[in-house]
């Protein structure tokens, strides 16, 4: 299979349903033994009102593209699916979902760590809160920029 | 017409998420910066701020706009 | 939260749903951030018609559960899910789904990888295949015991 | 009556799940195993095979059973 074929990314604006994502996918690849999924979902009860991400449309989706062709170039996957969301959230809901399907499960375990250390701090999204009804951007964080490292 | 497109943060600095003013001719970055608020401009001029013209990457060193240009100014990501 | 509040452990004796589990546990967990996941279902395409788990009773449920609270004991999690399969499964059929919920997500990624080691050969299973209608039984892999080493 | 459980392969070493006898006084464990075929004995006596009495992890040596015991006998496993 090439990777080509097996990718499949989405930049999502509205919310999705990562459930339903899942189990199309887990059953489209059937014959790989093993499916590992990450589920990011924007933390309720912290007091965040919401969260915003914003895109770069010329930029954004194309590296996440990038981000999954690296990927499967790198493990041995029978699919690989990458959803994120941009837009407003509210807490509970999605933000992004990393599915990886293998034959052998270690492929998909470290396919999906590595893709979602670079969707953190590697890819062209800008992310900020509502807290108490007052917006305020999110700098990056040093941690990660430190997990990012591990892959080099 | 250039339009300049301000990411992130720099958007809240800017008031607005672009800017589009006519060019007559074609000028260097650092002049068409000379042109908005230094608060501004000082901030789109920082280290960590990458350039995108049209769309694409590009290094901010000998950068020159030319009528129709569109120029994105991307602060740090914190995405995901 | 202790350990004992938010380990989820069953044995399932018939199909399960593991995007229903999934959505279940990681509504229950919108606080976490962060919920990672594996599934391992009954591959396809390969000759085996079906695929059969014994258990043990009097060991298998608690060693599984023995084994949740070491994972909730060595990393920090919001909380774990774990249902396995026991009896008779078709191609594509869910045997296992493993589920941590964390703050951080590097803690949820560790946590599947280790008990998935510890399921897949170290715990009360006994496994055998139907393949062009002859029952056989698996070994244990050397990879299997290669993997837990990891984590000694 | 004691029972013998059988698990995973050794189900069909044995031809059956389980056995049960009756005991009417405590035998040594090998001595149990005499009154098996001896290709099931052989196999139940091997080096990787774990037992559990009455629902708990016990070593063989030393092993005695008696009226109303119930004694697995666990080959590796292979779950998963």
């Amino acid at each position: 299979m090439s990777a080509a074929t097996t990718a499949q990314v989405r930049l999502a604006l509205a919310p999705f349903d990562p459930a339903a994502e899942l189990a199309a996918f887990a059953a489209t690849h059937a014959d790989a033994g093993g499916v590992v999924s990450f589920l990011g979902q924007v933390r309720a009860g912290e007091g965040v009102d919401a969260l915003e991400l914003r895109h770069f449309v010329p930029l954004t989706l194309p590296g996440m593209e990038r981000l999954a062709h690296a990927a499967q170039a790198r493990w041995a996957l029978a699919g690989l699916l990458i959803v994120h969301r941009s837009g407003v959230m509210a807490p509970g809901e999605p933000i992004v979902l990393v599915a990886a399907a293998a034959r052998h499960r270690r492929d998909a375990f470290v396919a999906v760590d590595y893709a979602m250390d670079h969707l953190k701090s590697d890819s062209w999204f800008w992310k900020r809160e509502r807290v108490g009804g007052e917006w305020r951007w999110i700098e990056p964080r040093a941690e990660d920029h430190a997990d990012l490292a591990r892959w080099a | 017409m250039v339009k300049l497109l301000f990411l992130g943060r720099l958007e809240d600095v800017a008031g607005a998420a672009e800017l589009s003013f006519p060019l007559r001719e074609p000028a260097a970055l650092a002049d068409v910066l000379l042109m908005l608020p230094p608060v501004l401009a000082e901030a789109l001029f920082g280290p960590k701020i990458k350039l995108a013209l049209n769309g694409a990457l590009i290094r901010a060193e000998g950068l020159t706009l030319t009528d129709g240009d569109e120029l994105a100014f991307l602060p740090p990501v914190s995405g995901g």
